[in-house]
């Protein structure tokens, strides 16, 4: 996938058109995926609240699948200096934050009927917790390093370790609940798991999946732009 | 006046990491935050009893990671000379520097801290004090880390300097906060303790500058 | 606004050693005085001491105006310009934010300090970091602010050094026009000024 | 090997004075034991449980602080050059740094920690645990504080951008040492999160300075 | 051992800028090469690229030995001294300290650190914290390291600027001396070199 489309302008020939296919297909899964959600029966434990995790869940792991992608984006940027790797890394960084983010809101929110708090230290939402956090570490990085190429190389750097950590952060999260406290908040998987609220959930994971592969090729689209931009501008002012 | 107005947004614009200053004082706030259930255990009943003073120790440390290189830059490069021969008095300089601080890190923090004490379980009506506290408290340490900062430089063990005059000097405001929000959690007089805090800041505000100008100008000398 | 500079019977000691005693001259305006002598003679040091920066053991620094003796500190934080080894820069923040700043720091607006930056050939380079400015044009960018903010009394150490040979010209020109302006030059330099200029070896 | 030992007692005087030593150690442990009160309130058998793991939450503050100055004055005076050219590839000099922090810094923290701790109300049986928990921890903040030091060059203004690189990355030592105390204290099994603490020390010893080195060579060019 | 420096085709580019494409050069042993040309033509970036910090977009920098080319990180690490517009040193330590350090991480001992700091009259110097010294003070105790640790290649950015005369024309002896013993020496530098020197102007 990447070495095929290594080559920017394959790329951008191609993101000219799967971008928006992406875009419709994840429509398509994701209105009926609310709707089947939305009218699900309201669960014998949760009530109505259950609904929530037709938002939620498929956000959580879309974050987990966004971090794989920086990742994945940083090795190539970083070992095989691929700027279009390193575009792609860029782009991906915010919108993996924001479905981490909308992970953690959407699960506060359902903690509070749930757990009647809007947070408890349960490994899972730590985990979550730092992952969003290793996002931030990276844009802020990025971010401050004022030499573009300079402030890539290090934020993919970061992205690197973190990724070889998230691993070791997940086990440790667990490892760390469980030792503390054995019977951790039980969650609603059985119930869960009837294909009334399966079904939908399948569809909105794929269509957040989806929904994540168009915004990404779009922003990459973007930054692949705004760098042809800058050095024409560049050659513009030394002609 | 806009010389005043130019130092102030250097000064900030220094202080925020383009940008991303408060931002970047959030997530401190939320990474530190989540170490404390991962250093002591998750239960409730534990984290309850530290949230308040682990909101305290979070927001110092902040300050004085922020504050470590204040001056020394300055010094380092030769800005701190012209700092010296400009418009305003030294004083002002170092009031600018640490209000600027503040903003950059102080605030932001201070705005995060009741998120951090609420997730450590503390009653989210604690809120408002912990708010409060936390503004005022970041406005002490700012002004006495820039002491801290302006004395440490040029000597060869600036560190020191920070860990014997700084530390002992941030140590009355944490207690003074610390001991405001354990007494309202307790449901005890706080009022005291909390105007110790405001008196605190007031007059770190007030004498600080001063020290921290003499201690530039004997490094320049 | 200083129209002469007098230093009577200073001395000066750093730690142990007494870099001058006794070191009387007068500056008139439209003078320049370039300082000369070894490495460790002390023309930083007596620089920094006019700037009152380093207080003297011994002797006085004065400054007169048309109306007579100014009060030294008001007559340097007005008036009086200090451009040392150090550039005084920020290496992380472009060229345009510390111009802009020193500039308004010393007294200029915007309009100076484009002017400046145009005459010192500055103008393309603003939107860099100064982190990635060559030597010679961090030095210009210091040099900036003379420009950009007037003022009658230059202090400056070693201002030709890592400029090349068309920036040292043009900054004797600067110089030049700067005393026909009426303006003071104590200049700190190890080669020959290209200009007139009173001599005093330390 | 002349050259290593050179660097490694340069590198010591440079962290000791810039904030290291025992009157850091002495600072935090103060500071450490006057939140006590504060934080965990009047009931000692609370304060028994949690005086481990709160000593040992403030000792991975502690290790962040003067992280800043590690690598960046010596990229600011053009001395980072001088150790890209020298006898020893990057990546030992990293290591150097790192095991220099830790000495300066790490090592009389962690010799102050089982002081916390017993002032803390922990049973003094557990010095030896504290100690040795602390002693590693350091080291894997250490490595790991000094990658981000590395990754921080040519950022504006170090301090909490480090902090908030760094803090994620050494949630899992935090985890493994504050587990590990907590199950000693409880009687429960603690050798499984004391050995992964030593593993991810370990690991960090060995990664750590490979990219803190390609973050270097990138700042330099 | 280096005894020939070989720049093939050499372009290097900063940001959006190409400082130099195609540039080729070859210095043996006992030569000298001195950088002209305006600020920011590219003196330090090329001394920088010899010295492998930063990496060319294009072309090759090859050192050779007497037994044919050598590899050129071996030869960078052991036989090449880089002095550049910064001094490297800790302002808060002292000279001794710092010139002590700066020899061992080169290769050399205490008694050529000594002997070193001796010819450019640094011994009375040593025990000062470096903050304390003058401009050409702190330049000296830089320059030392080519003394205190032997090695053939010398890249000398701007090494005159801040000495005095007498030092000037002590380093000019001293690389003299250098070229005399089979060394090379690439110096970027805006006043003449006191010696015969080939001359590349970028
Ligand atoms: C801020 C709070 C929360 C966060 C960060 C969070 C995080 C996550 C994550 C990361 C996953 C995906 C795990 C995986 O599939 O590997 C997940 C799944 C799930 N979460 Fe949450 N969660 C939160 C709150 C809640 C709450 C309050 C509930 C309901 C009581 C809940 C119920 C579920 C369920 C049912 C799943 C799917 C079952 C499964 O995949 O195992 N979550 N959550
Ligand atoms: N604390 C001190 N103890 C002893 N000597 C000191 C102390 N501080 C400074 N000095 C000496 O004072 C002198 C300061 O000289 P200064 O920097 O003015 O020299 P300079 O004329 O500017 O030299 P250069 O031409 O190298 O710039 C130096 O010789 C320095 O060694
Ligand atoms: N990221 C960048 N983008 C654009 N230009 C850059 C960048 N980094 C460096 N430069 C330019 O590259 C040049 C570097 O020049 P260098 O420092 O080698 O000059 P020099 O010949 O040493 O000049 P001097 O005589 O002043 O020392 C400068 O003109 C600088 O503006
Ligand atoms: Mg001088
Ligand atoms: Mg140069």
């Amino acid at each position: 996938m990447f070495a095929a489309l290594a080559n920017p302008h394959r790329f951008m020939a191609f993101s000219r058109w799967a971008a928006p296919l992406c875009g419709v297909i994840a429509l398509a899964l994701i209105v009926p995926g609310l709707w089947l959600g939305l009218t699900a029966p309201p669960d014998y434990q949760q009530g109505t609240t259950v609904r929530i995790m037709f938002i939620h869940v498929p956000a959580a792991w879309t974050s987990m699948f966004a971090y794989a992608c920086l990742g994945g984006a940083s090795f190539f940027s970083l070992v095989f200096r691929h700027a279009l790797a390193d575009a792609a890394a860029k782009a991906a960084a915010p919108l993996g934050a924001a479905f981490t983010l909308l992970a953690l809101v959407t699960g506060s929110l359902w903690g509070r009927p749930e757990w009647g708090a809007w947070w408890v230290w349960d490994a899972r939402l730590t985990s979550v917790l730092v992952l969003f956090l290793l996002f931030l570490g990276y844009m802020a990085l990025r971010s401050a390093i004022d030499d573009e190429t300079k402030g890539a190389r290090n934020a993919a750097i970061l992205a690197l370790v973190g990724l070889i950590n998230l691993p070791v952060i997940e086990f440790s999260v667990d490892w760390w609940n469980s030792l503390h406290q054995g019977e951790s908040i039980l969650r609603p998987g059985g119930p869960a798991i009837a294909p009334v609220f399966l079904i939908p959930l399948l569809l909105m994971g794929a269509g957040y999946l989806f929904a994540f592969g168009a915004l990404w090729q779009v922003r990459t689209r973007a930054e692949v732009y705004r760098r042809r931009a800058i050095s024409l501008e560049a050659q513009l002012a030394l002609a | 006046m806009s010389a005043l107005l130019r130092l102030y947004r250097r000064e900030l614009a220094l202080a925020w990491n383009g940008g991303g200053g408060p931002l970047l004082a959030l997530g401190f706030y939320a990474a530190v935050t989540a170490l404390a259930p991962l250093a002591i255990g998750p239960e409730p009943e534990r984290l309850r009893v530290i949230a308040p003073g682990f909101a305290w120790i979070a927001l110092a440390l902040a300050s004085l990671l922020s504050l470590d290189r204040l001056y020394e830059r300055d010094f380092e490069d030769g800005a701190l000379d012209l700092l010296a021969l400009g418009p305003l008095p030294l004083e002002a300089v170092a009031a600018i520097k640490a209000l600027a601080q503040w903003t950059a890190a102080g605030a932001p923090l201070a705005l995060a801290a009741p998120f951090a004490a609420t997730a450590l379980g503390a009653p989210p009506a604690l809120s408002g004090m912990v708010l409060a506290t936390a503004a005022i408290g970041a406005l002490a340490f700012a002004f006495v880390g820039g002491l801290g900062a302006a004395l440490a430089l040029g000597s060869r063990r600036g560190g020191l300097i920070i860990a014997v005059i700084v530390l002992p000097l941030i140590t009355p405001p944490v207690i003074f906060g610390g001991g405001a929000l354990s007494a309202f959690t307790g449901g005890l007089p706080w009022l005291s303790g909390f105007l110790a805090l405001i008196a605190y800041a007031l007059a770190a505000a007030a004498l600080c500058p001063l020290f921290a100008a003499m201690a530039c100008r004997t490094a320049v000398s | 606004m200083i129209v002469a500079l007098e230093i009577e019977t200073l001395a000066v000691r750093r730690g142990e050693r007494r870099l001058f005693d006794d070191l009387s001259l007068t500056l008139a305006a439209g003078e320049a005085l370039t300082l000369g002598g070894a490495n460790g003679a002390g023309k930083t040091t007596l620089l920094r001491a006019i700037a009152g920066l380093i207080a003297p053991s011994a002797g006085t620094i004065g400054f007169a105006g048309v109306a007579g003796p100014l009060d030294p500190d008001d007559a340097r934080r007005a008036d009086l310009h200090l451009v040392g080894h150090l550039d005084a820069l920020k290496t992380t923040r472009t060229a345009g934010d510390e111009l802009a700043f020193q500039a308004a720091w010393c007294g200029g607006d915007a309009a100076s300090a484009a002017a400046a930056a145009e005459t010192l050939g500055l103008t393309r380079l603003l939107g860099l970091a100064v982190r990635q400015l060559s030597a010679g044009q961090r030095r210009r960018l210091a040099l900036a602010r003379l420009l950009a903010a007037p003022r009658k009394l230059w202090l400056l150490d070693e201002p030709l050094a890592p400029l090349d040979a068309a920036h040292r010209a043009l900054l004797g020109e600067l110089m030049a026009r700067h005393l026909d302006g009426g303006g003071l030059i104590v200049a700190a330099t190890h080669d020959p000024l290209p200009l007139p200029a009173r001599r005093l070896d330390l």
